[in-house]
């Protein structure tokens, strides 16, 4: 194909290829693309893990911070995750504050935590009313090449899983805190959702895990987020074109099976880097 | 404080646990060695003896360029856009191009949790990184344009500057930005009469606290290496004046040391970009 | 940025001239412009300090504010550096058109006293990891000419002498709670050790030699400079190469050598001022704007 | 090395000599006359039929023409008046030039002797080659041809004398100090020359050699100018500053004297104010001297 | 402010002053070289330095450019460590933009910008020292900058500020005044001709008092007026002795 189809007809060069049932990258529409984990490797971090999917590279680094818990939920502490779409990452961003598709994708990962329930707020509290964690979620994006919810997650849910929080105890007598780095433990991460997302193509062909130019040219995105019980935990569609339910339905058929693969895959990176704490 | 939407909700204050290990000596994590032995990591001091590193072109693949640097655990990526059309139109000098440069840390990358707004230290260091790369460019090439230069320090462990300094310049020669040469960086801490090269994060902040001697004091040095130029040179701290001039020759002797293996990656990388599509790349 | 236009031939004559160690103006290359000094010039400020240096002019004002100690460092107060590049100085300073350059020069402030001999920061502690002095130290750039860090440090440097803060005499109260008093007499107040103040001495490159206190049109004609703080002592306490050349190794010994020998012979002069503008007190009439 | 630190020092009172009052000092909204049979000049306005004083400065009758010359203003240029200026913009046929005026004077294409003589004709290539005569920076010195509407003035170089200028320095001081002569090109008997531009702008270089060839070119020459030029050019250019922060009036007379008087002083210390002062002390009175 | 009593029985005011006195102005002018005007003035503590540059062609974007006319642009600002409190910046906040505002407005209506079409003037103020008035403080030191640019304006820019407590006009508030009184009127005259350039008013004041307000800020302005012209004539006499052959 001349690579002057595909810059000045960018579309007509995606469908030709829609029409043979493959894409231009070779996959089949059903077809992830290469998923890898890398955990903790960042030792400033309280746990950490590098995700790319393909060309997307996303990093997410946990800082456990210490702070009062808030007023209305004593007995809580704070998960607090943000999505960083740097300039460096794709010529598409600015610097400067947070843009649009980097406050909703935040905004997607804080409703996530809450609805699939990952962590309990209850567990981080220390001192009921006095003292409590926070856990900055930093999830940054280095190389952004389209389905960047799907590698958040995935690199959320490692980070928390390899993160390790210092003991705390309350000094009785100067009511301080005393921190101990040299106890650590693990977060209870208590469940395990997994993303899929999926681009329409002119409001029919559903293809997975599109790429940067494939979100650009297709008609709808959704993300499905399921969890080990193959509950639904978020669907994510933010406008475009609709979508039959028997379509939707495929997806989260497909959204289970991939969430399988993920938490396999985390399982696996998870076991060979234990032996070396 | 204005109320931040733009981003998932904070509490207004909260304190890095560091502040709470009981017995800290003040500043530092760790101390810095006795000064008549070796380093932490095994190193020797004042010798030029730095860290194994680790570095390789082209991780972001949609850049025009990138870089990824790794020495001891201090991990930098760096990605450089254009020369694509400059955007302060207002420039009175529009013969040569613009350098625009970004550094920024990973909220995660220190052992305190940094801020999400680009504070002073990292400005000082966009600052710093323009003035080190701008003689090795022929900026004069790219008339009304300009060269972004990005970079993200991912883990801090020391010497982040001249690192920096490096993976960018390796970037740009990714990105196909005309040169006249590289520019390498080395940092070296001075701890009394002996010197740290390329210190880790514990060795650069290792002084404040054990203060009995003078002449502490950090140096960063920016070289074209086949030039034998300084393009950038940054020192603090309080050094007597023979210790700064000692401290140069040291930072372009470990410029020197990093050069083969910058080299390496950029022959790798260009080999690679050379290599028709579809070959295998593991030769 | 404060720039001057000049033109090839123009400054081919400069380039010459620093050569032949005569400059335009008739000064050798590692001589300073004529400096005028004085202190205590804006009476609602702690301290403050107006240095001319040809036509460079800059006045500093140094406000002592109560505040909390740094965390990391409970039992010192600190310094706070802001630059106002004002419009005074430029048409080109109006609105942001200052901020960039007043930063940068803020920000070399700051490195310059980051280190435990300038300044005894640990006077400035009232109560350890409650109360502090913050000093606030604004440089306000009123003309410009030229070598603006090396006259901002040395009126930097008189401003932080004649600073006088006052006492606080600290108190406990029945609950363990303590009670801060200000004193109000004027003469009860704290003085702050300046001997080991840097001053900032800046090497402009031009042509194969390097040349001191440049002015616009001499800075127009270097491609790179070298910062160099320097105590009396003669200990470096921060360098910085600036512009968009590099420099050869030699010639970065030789401007540190340089810059060690003339930031020396600054402080001997300026203490000397200052404590004869002391001594002479109410005597002397002030010049100010005014005289 | 040197360094030279002081105390500012007060100002010294200016003695009030009685033929100060012989002057006609008016300030902004200060009446002039209600005569009406005189025509307003520049720095004067009419209120309800009151030739009035915009400025502060002295008031000056030619004729019937009233001004007021303020102490100090932007250069008013006039037709014929010389002036070195700078060069901030190509355009197309014309440069514009920064001459201490209220706009940027036009030097036109066609205003400027090209090489190869008056009668040439302007071509396309000219246009496109506008650069390669003048460029951003460059400084020249010219001649007003002409006043525009707005104010803006427009300069030639058509004759030998005017051109780009070579190596040298410029010192600027307010326009009010110079002095109109017959010639503002002086090559000075101390060894060096001198423009002393109408709008303040003041060009020191070293004396030609040869006449012809030097000025009214486009080529300039980078050659090395001896130390002892370099020394006389640069006393000059101090003596001039020291003139200027005294409010000496400018010219070839003024600026020799003070040369002269400096000589016992070394070029650098010419700025400290207790030198200027004695040397333009001395100035003065030999000035006087010789009116007197 | 309560407690504050800011006129005694006998009709002194906190400093000592009688309603309709001025504070002590001094002022010079032509402090810096480089400018085409400038000037610094002190009305009691509040201290102002003002500076001139122009008329030069319009920087910036052309579009600003005026062609029957100069385009005035004035920045208003204060040292950060000008105010009892330090101020965290020297301007841009809506404080001084509405003052660089007032500044334009009070001198277009002075110059005689008709005679400079398509140029601009920059005015620009910084108060080093505030003890109240700062707008007439800058007010007057511009119009000493302006003189000294020689820059054609109708007549002085003299401007004052006046208060009303316990039924006595004041004139020339200092800062307790202006914050204790809760009425401040700023007044910007053309003293000659009695043209008020400029006049605002920050709180409420009782019509019938707004007269006598007006009549003794107007009358302040005048003597303030007075005191600028002497200080042009001071300096024009010695200027022009110098100069003189």
């Amino acid at each position: 194909m001349a690579a002057g189809f595909k810059t000045a007809e960018p579309l007509e060069y995606h469908r030709s290829f829609l029409k043979e049932n493959c894409r231009p990258d070779g996959r089949e529409l059903g077809e992830f693309r290469a998923t890898t984990l890398n955990i903790g490797s960042i030792s400033t971090a309280d746990g950490s893990a590098l995700v790319k999917i393909g060309n997307t590279t996303v990093i997410c680094g946990i800082k456990a911070e210490l702070a009062t818990p808030p007023t209305d939920a004593p007995n809580k502490g704070y998960i607090v995750p943000n999505v960083d779409l740097p300039p460096l990452c794709s010529s598409r961003f600015r610097p400067g504050p947070p843009g649009e598709q980097a406050q909703a994708a935040s905004q997607f990962i804080a409703d996530l935590i809450d609805s699939a329930n990952i962590i309990q707020r209850e567990d981080l509290c220390i001192e009921s009313g006095k003292l409590s964690w926070v856990l900055y979620c930093d999830i940054m994006c280095l190389d952004y090449d389209g389905n960047l919810l799907d590698a958040c997650v995935i690199a959320l849910l490692a980070a928390l899983e390899n993160a390790q929080l210092p003991e705390v105890t309350i000094n009785k007598e100067t009511e301080l805190a005393e921190v101990n780095p040299q106890k650590l433990h693990p977060l209870n991460v208590t469940k395990h959702p997994v993303g899929s997302s999926f681009a329409v193509f002119d409001n029919t062909i559903v293809i997975v895990d599109p790429t940067a130019e494939e979100e650009s040219l297709s008609t709808a995105t959704i993300t499905v987020v399921t969890d080990e019980d193959e509950r639904l935990c978020a669907l994510h569609k933010p406008g475009g074109s609709g979508l039959s339910a028997e379509k939707l339905q495929d997806c989260i058929s497909r959204a289970v099976t991939r969430h399988r693969e993920v938490r396999k895959l985390i399982e696996e990176v998870l076991k060979s880097i234990k032996p070396q704490q | 404080m204005p109320v931040d939407t733009r981003r998932v909700r904070a509490p207004e204050e909260s304190q890095c646990p560091l502040l709470f290990v009981p017995l800290l000596p003040r500043g530092p994590l760790r101390t810095v060695a006795q000064p008549e032995k070796a380093r932490v990591d095994g190193r020797q001091r004042s010798q030029v003896d730095v860290r194994p590193v680790f570095a390789r072109c082209g991780l972001v693949t949609q850049a025009k360029g990138s870089a990824y640097m790794e020495a001891g655990k201090t991990k930098v990526l760096c990605a450089v856009y254009g020369p694509r059309e400059s955007e302060r139109k207002d420039d009175t000098d529009m013969k040569a191009g613009r350098l625009v440069c970004d550094f920024r840390y990973a909220p995660f990358s220190c052992p305190k949790r940094g801020t999400w707004i680009q504070g002073s230290e990292e400005r000082d260091a966009a600052q710093a990184l323009q003035e080190a790369l701008r003689p090795g460019l022929c900026l004069h090439r790219y008339p009304r344009a300009q060269v972004e230069v990005n970079v993200l320090v991912l883990e801090h462990d020391g010497s982040v500057l001249a690192h920096a300094v490096t993976c960018a310049s390796m970037a740009l020669v990714d990105a196909g930005v005309e040169m006249y040469d590289l520019v390498l960086g080395c940092a070296l801490r001075q701890d009394g009469d002996s010197y740290l090269l390329d210190p880790t994060l514990a060795e650069e902040s290792g002084g404040h606290a054990t203060q009995p001697e003078d002449n502490q004091g950090g140096v960063t040095v920016a070289l074209l290496p086949s030039l034998g130029q300084v393009s950038g040179l940054h020192a603090d701290g309080e050094l007597r004046d023979e210790s700064v001039s000692a401290a140069v020759r040291a930072c372009m002797e470990g410029c020197h040391r990093l050069y083969p293996v910058v080299r390496r990656a950029l022959v790798y990388a260009a080999r690679r970009k050379a290599a028709p599509p579809g070959d295998s790349l593991e030769t | 940025m404060a720039t001057v236009q000049i033109c090839e031939a123009e400054k081919v004559y400069i380039m010459h001239g620093v050569r032949d160690d005569l400059r335009i103006d008739g000064r050798a290359c590692d001589d300073y412009r004529h400096m005028e000094v004085e202190t205590d010039v804006v009476s609602n400020t702690d301290g403050s300090a107006r240095v001319k240096m040809g036509d460079t002019d800059i006045l500093v004002g140094i406000k002592a504010e109560m505040g909390r100690p740094r965390p990391l460092i409970p039992d010192e107060g600190y310094l706070e550096f802001f630059v106002d590049c004002s419009a005074n100085a430029t048409p080109e300073f109006e609105g942001r058109g200052g901020e960039e350059l007043g930063s940068e020069i803020s920000s070399t402030l700051y490195k310059m006293f980051q280190n435990r001999s300038s300044l005894d920061l640990r006077a400035l502690c009232i109560v350890p990891r409650e109360h502090c002095w913050v000093l606030y130290v604004d440089v306000l750039l009123l003309q410009c000419d030229g070598n603006l860090l090396d006259a901002t440090s040395i009126a930097v440097k008189a401003a932080l002498f004649s600073t006088r803060i006052p006492k606080v005499h600290v108190s406990e109260d029945d609950e363990g709670g303590k009670e801060l008093e200000i004193s109000d007499d004027p003469y009860d107040c704290m003085r702050l050790q300046v001997e080991d103040v840097p001053c900032i001495v800046t090497l402009s490159k031009i042509g194969h030699r390097h040349v001191v206190d440049a002015t616009l049109q001499e800075a127009a004609c270097s491609m790179a400079s070298l910062i160099i703080a320097v105590t009396h002592k003669g200990n470096v306490t921060c360098v910085r190469k600036v512009g968009g050349g590099s420099l050869d190794p030699e010639s970065i010994f030789e401007m540190t050598e340089t810059g060690k020998r003339v930031g020396k012979a600054l402080h001997a002069p300026l203490m000397k001022l200052l404590q004869e503008e002391e001594v002479l007190g109410k005597r002397r009439q002030k010049v100010g704007f005014l005289g | 090395m040197a360094v030279d630190m002081r105390l500012p020092a007060v100002r010294k009172q200016v003695p009030s000599f009685s033929e100060a009052q012989e002057k006609h000092l008016v300030v902004p909204g200060d009446v002039i006359t209600t005569d009406v049979g005189f025509m307003r000049g520049h720095g004067t306005y009419m209120d309800e039929e009151k030739l009035t004083a915009s400025v502060a400065g002295e008031v000056e009758r030619v004729n019937k023409l009233i001004c007021v010359q303020p102490l100090k203003t932007r250069f008013n240029g006039e037709v014929g008046d010389v002036v070195v200026g700078r060069i901030t913009e190509v355009q197309l046929k014309r440069w514009k030039v920064e001459t201490n005026s209220r706009l940027d004077s036009v030097l036109l294409l066609s205003s400027v002797n090209l090489p190869g003589g008056e009668l040439r004709r302007r071509s396309v290539e000219d246009e496109l080659t506008m650069r390669d005569y003048l460029q951003e920076g460059d400084l020249i010195s010219a001649e007003v041809q002409s006043v525009f509407s707005d104010g803006a003035l427009s300069l030639h170089t058509r004759s030998l004398k005017y051109g780009k200028l070579g190596q040298g320095v410029l010192v600027q001081v307010s326009p009010s100090l110079v002095k109109r002569q017959k010639t503002h090109f002086h090559n000075l008997m101390c060894g060096a020359s001198i423009i002393l531009g109408n709008n303040g702008y003041i060009w020191l270089y070293p004396t030609p050699g040869q006449q012809d060839e030097e000025a009214g070119g486009y080529y300039t020459s980078l050659e090395p100018i001896s130390l002892a030029d370099r020394e006389v050019i640069s006393r000059l250019r101090n003596c001039i500053l020291a003139l200027a922060a005294h409010k000496v009036l400018l010219y070839d007379t003024s600026v020799l004297y003070c040369y002269e008087s400096s000589k016992p002083h070394k070029i650098k210390n010419i700025l400290k104010p207790e030198v200027m002062e004695e040397i333009v002390m001395e100035t003065r009175q030999r000035l006087l001297e010789q009116v007197g | 402010m309560a407690g504050l009593e800011l006129l005694s029985d006998q009709g002194y005011r906190l400093d000592g002053r009688k309603p309709s006195e001025l504070r002590k102005v001094q002022a010079r002018m032509g402090i810096f070289t480089r400018a085409d005007g400038s000037a610094y003035i002190e009305q009691g503590n509040t201290k102002a330095l003002a500076v001139v540059y122009g008329p030069h062609e319009v920087r910036g974007s052309r579009s600003k450019t005026l062609h029957d006319r100069a385009v005035i642009n004035c920045q208003y600002s204060m040292a950060t460590f000008s105010t009892a409190e330090r101020k965290r910046r020297p301007h841009g906040d809506r404080k001084s933009s509405e003052m660089s505002l007032h500044l334009k407005q009070t001198f277009e209506a002075a110059i005689l910008t008709q005679l400079y079409p398509r140029s601009q003037i920059d005015i620009y103020v910084k108060i080093l020292q505030s003890d109240g008035g700062n707008y007439s403080a800058c007010v007057n030191a511009a119009t000493l900058a302006v003189i000294d640019a020689g820059i054609p304006i109708r007549d002085y820019v003299c401007a004052c500020s006046a208060g009303f407590v316990e039924d006595t006009p004041l004139v020339d508030l200092c800062h307790a005044e202006e914050t204790g009184s809760g009425t401040a009127v700023a007044l910007a005259l053309l003293p000659r001709g009695g043209q008020i350039a400029l006049l605002q008013m920050d709180a409420r004041l009782h019509q019938d008092h707004l007269d006598p307000v007006m009549e003794a800020a107007m009358t302040a302005c005048r003597s303030l007026g007075q005191v600028l012209d002497g200080v042009v004539r001071q300096h024009l006499q010695e200027v022009s002795i110098l100069t003189g052959e």
